[in-house]
């Protein structure tokens, strides 16, 4: 039986590993629930954006977080070009299956390139306060994980204000739903969908940059991540930003608590088990998500 | 072709195109029997069965992708499970290999249902997820249950001829991937023609729709789904066996789901040979991109282009595309029977229906943008 | 038993019936339990205003929802939780509201894949034999869009989709149809064919429900007329009583 | 095809066919190797040759890949003839390619198959071209550390090991030594090669508090592995780790906390057999940079058939030749970069490994006594 | 799919376009509002050439366009559709005002006000998607349909819209096949055939052509 401090260890370090799963797992949302893409790049382009503040940081030792000065824009536009160039040439009545195909393609290409521009080698920004950690009620944190969780809570948040409450949320889903109609109400739809996919994207560069800050990077890593990030968006309800965040954290906080007592590899098969439950038990997902039988 | 044969216009031109067709099928046929002896080395042989493992599975995946529509990404899985199975039912329970193969089938058969039953409830992008999941549990599992897989030591699966010479070994499996290749799309070709294949190509369009007209579409999605899977799993097995060295990491990968999806995807999911035409492309493009730029990972960006280009710009695959390239090279005689016909109409029913004409030749212009 | 006598015998069984059908979503009752009863071998017809739960009823009675309460009986015989193919295989056939083809599938194949083989070997039997395609073609001739076998169903009219979506309906040989608005969006001449149609194949001794806003074409068509409101039927009868009731006259004709 | 050679290519010279990883994820250590067996291949040639003919290498990339290297060795040995194969990187590589090697009578010498499996095939080509297996790279350690008085010897350690037949090689080899002479094992993780996160493991280690750890590691798993029990502030007594600490990045990648951590290694640089001189010389000259143990194994792999080819006075498929190089190389000792190796009839080499430990900025060597640069530091200074 | 075709709106004036299926009738309006761009020929709002707009240009000209079919915003509320209805609009007040006027024209907008859209029943969703395009007041209405799929109270309240806008001066353009219904209300009709005007001319006058009724007006279905 693991000691009391353990487990409280165990909750924090869950609570901060969640807190990553849950912005980028709010990014698969944000395409999947709104714009009915299935987006198996999102965690190819959370690498690169590891990848470009390492190698900014390798290159010019600026930190890490600056770079998002760069990379959020840049991620933006991306994600823009990619929607308008790419996606918005998919016939509507295969979107999802084909945007699958289409941005696994995508995947590939970027994890393809990465690799012959940095090779395979695992990688890892070397920070100054990389080791650094303070105490909090008998548990230690690291700073590093600590501002990692930090920018996704904002970023979080950001995207849950504008989504909600703007008017560019709405026109967005509108967009979506019928094109057609979104036009004729005065809905500038090229640009709103356009811009919809870049704020996905956008996630993406915070996530990476959040990523790159505590752990090692490769180009074939993302595969790592697409696999729970897709099982956290099945349990919250295909399209349910809130219902994606709390399957985020819950599923974040099991695996950490399960690693106690299982393997690393083992734990990590809580997120299988919970899709596999959700599907065969609750297929629209456990929060929100009314519509979910028609992905 | 089949719509073609009730047009009595058409007959003389259908039995040529018949014996055009068979003999086009005979003469593949031959080539592909008659490679073995004609290969100049034992390395070009294992080439050939890599191609044709590549065919039957893109063939396995194209039962569920062609006819129902779902793509599934983690196909790759049961090929994984048919030669893990394959391995430890010849190492643990010390069954004769080809009987162990069979086995192994029939288990992942039996897992295909429960595995069916919570992924095909859900429509489209759940589906695929699920598919994806598949994979990725299956290799922590293999990985962490290094007791009973091997883990990521690798299983070893014992030659099933002991003492034969290498190449001769290679010119055995290359005839028997051949045939497993052959039962896999003549099984296809039955589905294809028959109702149950009718059916299913219902549900791929409108899956209400199709319940309505009384198509148990569970069932029908569930049935295809293991067919498919053991198919896979088939493929798989005999890889092992042929192979020999079993790895976690490389058989529960996403890239060989992809793969097959790819290459069914770049023949053509409708049609027989769209996948073996795919895996021929494919299997080749592969081993082209590995000796012309071996030494850098861009075979992953020759697939990533490969497939987006495929996805945007023939989604219906080669063999469509050359067809309608050929369609237009001949005598416009397609569209014409129609067009007569509609005129005749117009004279039958008079009033109402002078629009007929202009309704069939449009087609695919989609609605929206300015 | 004098011919008459047989055929008055034959209309008056019931055909469906339900009993206290009741289907709410969330907080609105869309199925009120409704009970009613349609005869066999008659044109009946569902009106309603909108909201009134037409919809909902179609969807109970052919399994594609599942209701709260209640029965449903066809033929005597209970098909209340049947799954949607079974009921569709024991003789009940319906189309859509918005009508629903196989788009990416030629209009002959549309048919073909109405064709519901019962055994195993049927089911891997080729499909599109020959006396099935004839009788394939018969319908589609009977609709007036035979020529149009070999094009693709998404390139049809909306008239002509729905024409097609009914041929597929009778393909599949069910001795009941329900027809969700089959008049909505159609040209005035093609409603006149339809009509024509749905007159012909009653008497051959099919049973039809058709759920419809076009009064003219219901009061022409139907020879019982059930009135919905509010997820129960508030008045039924032969079209001529039912133009006169005052309940109807208020909740749905709006006069 | 795909062939890099070094020296001219005529008909005359002796063809080696090697698979490596160039691309995937043993692309670091493969070039490594890579560069090793063409730093081997320009020195013998610019001696004249083997045997008076030159020596031309075929190097296939595998991309890390099983399917891959089975087929590049059945290209190079089927379809391109060659006289002579070296093996690839890493065991899981090493297994499948061997066999290919095998089942065409070929000898096959490997630079990097050092898990024990890999001897438990029954292959009979088949020799390990370093000092020892994996699970015996910490035997002077072992020694050591049972060797200390009672109130000196670390009571519990905690084991933390990649799921990799090498990594968890070293790291069990230790734990069944130190086990055996009675220290509590508290901890024992087996984590796999694609972790990045080691949060929990790192939790687990430091709340056991743990006299000493060992991580059974490549690179940089044990990077990462070290800054999450910094994070966690953990100290223990003693810290021992493979491979990572050797790597020339590896104190700035943690920061340059490195005090007092431990490393087995079968390779460096300042050994002073006579060949090695020459090696670090010629390669330093070559590459721009010192040579590695990924490089010096492959050197040695060279070295090894080198030998054996002298010896045997043939370099050919044909297997009467190859049958002559092999029972050779399982009869004698051979001079190499790494020392004297000889094998036993399984292929596995009879020397040890060196333990090294960071002291005050910079790795020596502090086992085993007769080699010794400085003296082993116990306990360990915080890092 | 048009071939060289004419049709004019007035201001304060409704237009009745007939035919029958697919003879181009969406088309023209899709044209006319910018969806789609012809291949030539213009399109004039009040003079001013508008040819090759979008949409968006054309609703701030005044034109606005109901479209065929069902075109709600199937997951979101009906409150959300109905005051995207009002996207361009930037008054608090004024939406308020018109939303208050929708949900007294159509009772079940303001009884399923927070209801997702798509669930409703096919009638109530083409009531909201007709509610969401009064939230404006365009000087121009491109209607398709627009009572296709409503009982007849609804119908009603539609077609008693239609001519409230153009007694309000708003020039009305409406597709209809319940087409007797629509030329009855109607000032002008035209009818298309085959992407072309077949015939156009005073309402009345083509009601009581007999050859056209029997072409594309459907007689009067028999009794039995
Ligand atoms: N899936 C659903 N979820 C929630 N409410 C629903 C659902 N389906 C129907 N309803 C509601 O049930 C009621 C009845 O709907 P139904 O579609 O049966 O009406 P209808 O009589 O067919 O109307 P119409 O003439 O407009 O087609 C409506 O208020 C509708 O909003
Ligand atoms: N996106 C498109 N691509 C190709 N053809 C089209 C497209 N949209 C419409 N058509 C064709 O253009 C013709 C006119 O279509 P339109 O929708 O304008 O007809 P309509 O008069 O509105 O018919 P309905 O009464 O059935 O609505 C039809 O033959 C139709 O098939
Ligand atoms: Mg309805
Ligand atoms: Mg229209």
């Amino acid at each position: 039986m693991p000691s009391t401090s353990l487990i409280f260890q165990s909750i924090v370090l869950g609570v901060l590993l969640g807190g990553l799963y849950a912005l980028l797992a709010a990014g698969l949302t944000l395409y999947f629930g709104v714009m009915r893409v299935v987006m198996i790049a999102h965690s190819a382009f959370l690498i690169l954006a590891a990848y470009l503040a390492w190698y900014a940081h390798r290159e010019t030792g600026i930190d890490p977080l600056l770079t998002l000065v760069a990379t959020v824009p840049l991620f933006f536009v991306a994600g823009v070009a990619m929607q308008r160039l790419l996606l918005t040439r998919l016939r509507p009545a295969t979107l999802t299956m084909m945007s699958v195909l289409l941005t696994f393609s995508v995947a590939l290409t970027i994890e393809g390139l990465l690799g012959y521009a940095f090779s395979g080698t695992q990688r890892r920004i070397r920070l100054g306060y990389s080791s650094a950690g303070f105490e909090f009620l008998g548990a230690r944190i690291a700073a590093v994980k600590l501002i990692a969780f930090g920018m996704a809570a904002l970023a979080l948040l950001g995207l849950y204000v504008l989504m909600k409450h703007s008017r560019f949320g709405q026109a967005l889903r509108a967009t979506i739903q019928q094109r057609e109609a979104a036009q004729l109400l005065g809905i500038d739809t090229d640009r709103i969908a356009g811009y919809g996919f870049g704020l996905g994207l956008a996630t993406a560069a915070v996530g990476g940059t959040a990523l790159a800050l505590d752990t090692t990077i490769y180009p074939s890593l993302h595969w790592h991540w697409i696999g729970p990030l897709m099982a956290i968006i099945v349990v919250g309800g295909l399209g349910s930003v809130p219902g994606a965040a709390i399957a985020a954290m819950t599923l974040g906080m099991l695996q950490s608590l399960l690693q106690l007592e299982l393997s690393t590899t083992w734990a990590q098969t809580v997120f299988y088990v919970a899709l596999f439950a959700t599907l065969a038990f609750r297929p629209q997902g456990f929060f929100g998500g009314r519509l979910a039988q028609r992905f | 072709m089949r719509k073609g044969s009730e047009l009595p216009l058409r007959a003389g031109r259908l039995r040529t195109s018949t014996l055009l067709h068979v003999g086009a099928l005979l003469a593949g046929v031959a080539v592909a029997l008659s490679f073995p002896s004609m290969a100049p080395s034992p390395y070009e042989i294992t080439v050939g069965i890599a191609i044709l493992n590549y065919a039957v599975l893109s063939t396995s995946w194209n039962f569920v992708g062609g006819f129902t529509g779902y793509i599934s990404l983690g196909h790759g899985a049961f090929a994984g499970l048919g030669a893990y199975g394959t391995g430890l039912l010849v190492t643990k329970a010390e069954l004769p290999p080809f009987a162990a193969l069979f086995v192994a089938a029939a288990l992942v058969a039996a897992l295909a249902v429960p595995v069916g039953y919570a992924a095909l409830r859900v429509r489209g992008a759940s589906f695929v997820i699920v598919s994806i999941a598949l994979v990725l549990i299956l290799l922590l599992v293999f990985q962490s249950w290094a007791s009973f897989t091997g883990g990521s030591r690798g299983l070893v699966v014992p030659r099933p001829f002991p003492g034969m010479l290498r190449s001769e070994h290679h010119r055995t499996f290359y005839f028997l991937f051949a045939a497993l290749l052959g039962v896999a799309l003549l099984t296809w070709w039955i589905i294809d023609r028959s109702r149950f294949g009718m059916g299913l190509k219902a549900i791929r369009e409108d899956e209400d729709k199709a319940q309505s007209l009384g198509t148990p579409i569970f069932a029908y999605k569930l049935v295809v789904f293991v067919v498919s899977a053991t198919f896979t799993s088939l493929a798989g097995g005999l890889y092992a066996l042929w192979f020999g060295d079993l790895d976690p990491v490389f058989q529960f990968s996403i890239l060989s789901g992809a793969y097959m999806v790819l290459m069914a995807l770049l023949g053509g999911v409708r049609h027989l040979y769209g996948p073996l035409l795919g895996a021929l492309i494919v299997g080749y493009a592969l081993e082209y991109s590995k000796v012309e730029y071996g030494d850098t990972p861009l075979h992953l960006v020759v697939a990533g282009l490969l497939l987006g280009v495929v996805v945007m710009f023939m989604p219906d695959g080669v063999i469509p595309a050359a067809t309608a390239l050929l369609a237009r090279f001949r005598t416009s005689g397609e569209t014409s029977i129609r067009e007569v016909t509609a005129a005749e109409l117009k004279e039958r029913h008079g009033q109402g229906n002078g629009t007929d004409e202009s309704e069939v030749r449009n087609s695919e212009r989609s609605g929206s943008g300015g | 038993m004098s011919e008459a006598e047989a055929a008055a015998e034959t209309a008056a069984r019931p055909s469906l019936a339900t009993v206290g059908l009741s289907k709410a979503f969330g907080g609105v009752t869309a199925l009120d339990s409704a009970t009613v009863t349609f005869h066999h071998g008659k044109v009946n017809a569902l009106i309603g205003p909108n909201g009134s739960g037409k919809t909902t009823f179609f969807n109970c009675v052919t399994g594609m929802i599942r209701p709260d309460a209640g029965r449903t009986t066809y033929r005597g015989r209970d098909i209340t939780r049947k799954p949607p193919h079974r009921i569709a295989r024991a003789g009940i056939g319906r189309s859509f509201q918005l009508c629903r083809v196989f788009p990416r599938m030629t209009v002959l194949d549309n048919l073909l894949a109405a064709v519901q083989p019962s055994s195993l070997a049927g089911q891997l039997a080729r499909a599109g034999r020959r006396e099935e395609t004839e009788r394939a073609r018969g319908w589609l001739s009977r609709m007036g869009i035979e020529h149009l076998e070999r094009a693709e169903a998404r390139q049809l009219s909306w008239g002509q989709q729905k024409l097609l979506e009914l041929a597929g309906v009778l393909m599949s040989e069910p001795e009941l149809i329900l027809l969700d608005e089959p008049a909505g969006g159609v040209n005035p001449a093609l409603i006149n064919r339809i009509c024509d149609l749905v007159r012909e194949l009653n008497a051959e001794g099919r049973t039809f429900l058709i759920v419809e806003h076009n009064m003219d074409l219901v009061m022409s068509l139907s020879d019982h007329v059930v009135v919905f409101d509010r997820g129960r039927p508030i008045a039924e009868g032969p079209p001529s009583v039912i133009q006169s009731d005052e309940r109807v006259l208020g909740a749905y004709l709006g006069v | 095809a795909g062939g890099s050679g070094s020296g001219d290519s005529s008909d005359d010279s002796i063809v080696i066919g090697v698979s490596l990883p160039l691309t995937g994820d043993f692309s670091e250590p493969g070039k490594g190797v890579e560069r090793g067996y063409k730093a081997w291949a320009k020195i013998v040639n610019d001696k004249g040759g083997l045997l008076g003919r030159k020596v031309e290498l075929k190097i296939l990339d595998d991309q890390s890949n099983a399917d891959r290297v089975v087929s590049d060795y059945e290209q190079l040995i089927g379809r391109d003839e060659v006289d002579l194969v070296f093996g690839p990187f890493s065991t899981r590589l090493v297994v499948p390619s061997a066999r290919v090697a095998e089942e065409y009578g070929m000898l096959f010498v490997e630079p990097a198959g050092a898990a024990p499996e890999v001897f438990d095939q029954g292959f009979k080509n088949l020799f390990y071209a370093a000092p020892a297996v994996a699970n015996d790279h910490y035997n002077h350690l072992a020694d050591h550390i049972l060797a200390l008085p009672a109130g000196e010897r670390p009571k519990s350690v905690a084991y933390a090991a990649m799921d990799d037949p090498f990594a968890q090689g070293t790291a069990y080899g230790l734990k069944e030594k130190l086990e055996k002479g009675g220290i509590k094992t508290v901890v024992d993780e087996v984590y796999p090669p694609n972790t990045t996160d080691f949060g929990s493991i790192a939790a687990k280690i430091a709340d056991s508090k743990a006299d000493m750890v060992v991580g059974g590691s490549q690179y940089q798993d044990g990077v990462n592995l070290i800054v999450a029990l910094q994070q966690l502030d953990y100290q223990p007594k003693m810290a021992a780790f493979s491979t990572a600490p050797t790597e020339p990045e590896f104190a700035k990648a943690i920061g340059n906390k490195t005090e007092g951590i431990l490393a087995p290694t079968g390779y460096t640089q300042k050994a002073d057999y006579p060949s090695n001189k020459e090696f670090v010389e010629r390669y330093t000259k070559q590459f721009g940079k010192a040579p590695e143990e990924d490089e010096a194994n492959a050197y040695t792999t060279g070295q090894v058939v080198a030998a054996a080819v002298e010896a045997a006075d043939c370099a050919s498929q044909d297997p009467e030749c190859q049958s002559k190089l092999i029972d050779w190389l399982r009869g004698n000792e051979v001079e190499t970069v790494v020392g004297p190796l000889k094998w036993d009839d399984k292929g596995r080499p009879q020397s040890a490994h060196m333990i090294q430990q960071w002291i005050d900025g910079e790795i020596q060597i502090v086992l085993p006594e007769a080699q010794k640069e400085a003296d082993l530091v116990h306990p360990k200074p915080a890092w | 799919m048009l071939r060289g075709l004419t049709v004019q709106v007035p201001a304060g004036a409704i237009v009745c376009l007939v035919g029958p299926n697919g003879a181009g009738k969406s088309t023209v309006l899709k044209v006319a509002s910018g969806l789609l761009a012809p291949r030539s020929g213009r399109v004039l709002v009040d003079g001013a050439d508008l040819t090759g707009h979008g949409p968006q240009r054309m609703l701030a000209a005044g034109v606005a366009h109901v479209l065929q079919g069902h075109s709600v915003f199937r997951e979101m509320t009906v409150a959300e559709n109905v005051l995207l209805g009002g996207y361009t609009l930037r008054d608090k007040q004024l939406i308020a005002e018109r939303v208050e006027f929708v949900r007294d024209l159509f009772p079940v907008v303001g009884e399923r006000w927070t209801s997702l859209a798509g669930l409703l029943s096919g009638g109530q969703q083409k009531q909201v998607e007709f509610a969401r395009s009064l939230m404006v007041k365009p000087r121009v209405v491109l209607l398709d349909e627009p009572s296709m799929g409503l009982d007849p109270k609804a119908t009603g309240v539609v077609f008693e819209q239609i001519v409230r806008m153009r007694d309000a001066g708003t020039a009305v353009l409406l597709v209809e096949q319940n087409a007797r219904r629509a030329l009855e209300a109607a000032d002008t009709g035209c009818v298309l055939d085959l992407g072309r005007v077949h015939v156009s001319g005073p309402a009345r006058e083509l009601l009581a052509d007999p050859q056209l009724g029997e072409l594309y007006l459907g007689g009067r279905p028999a009794r039995r």
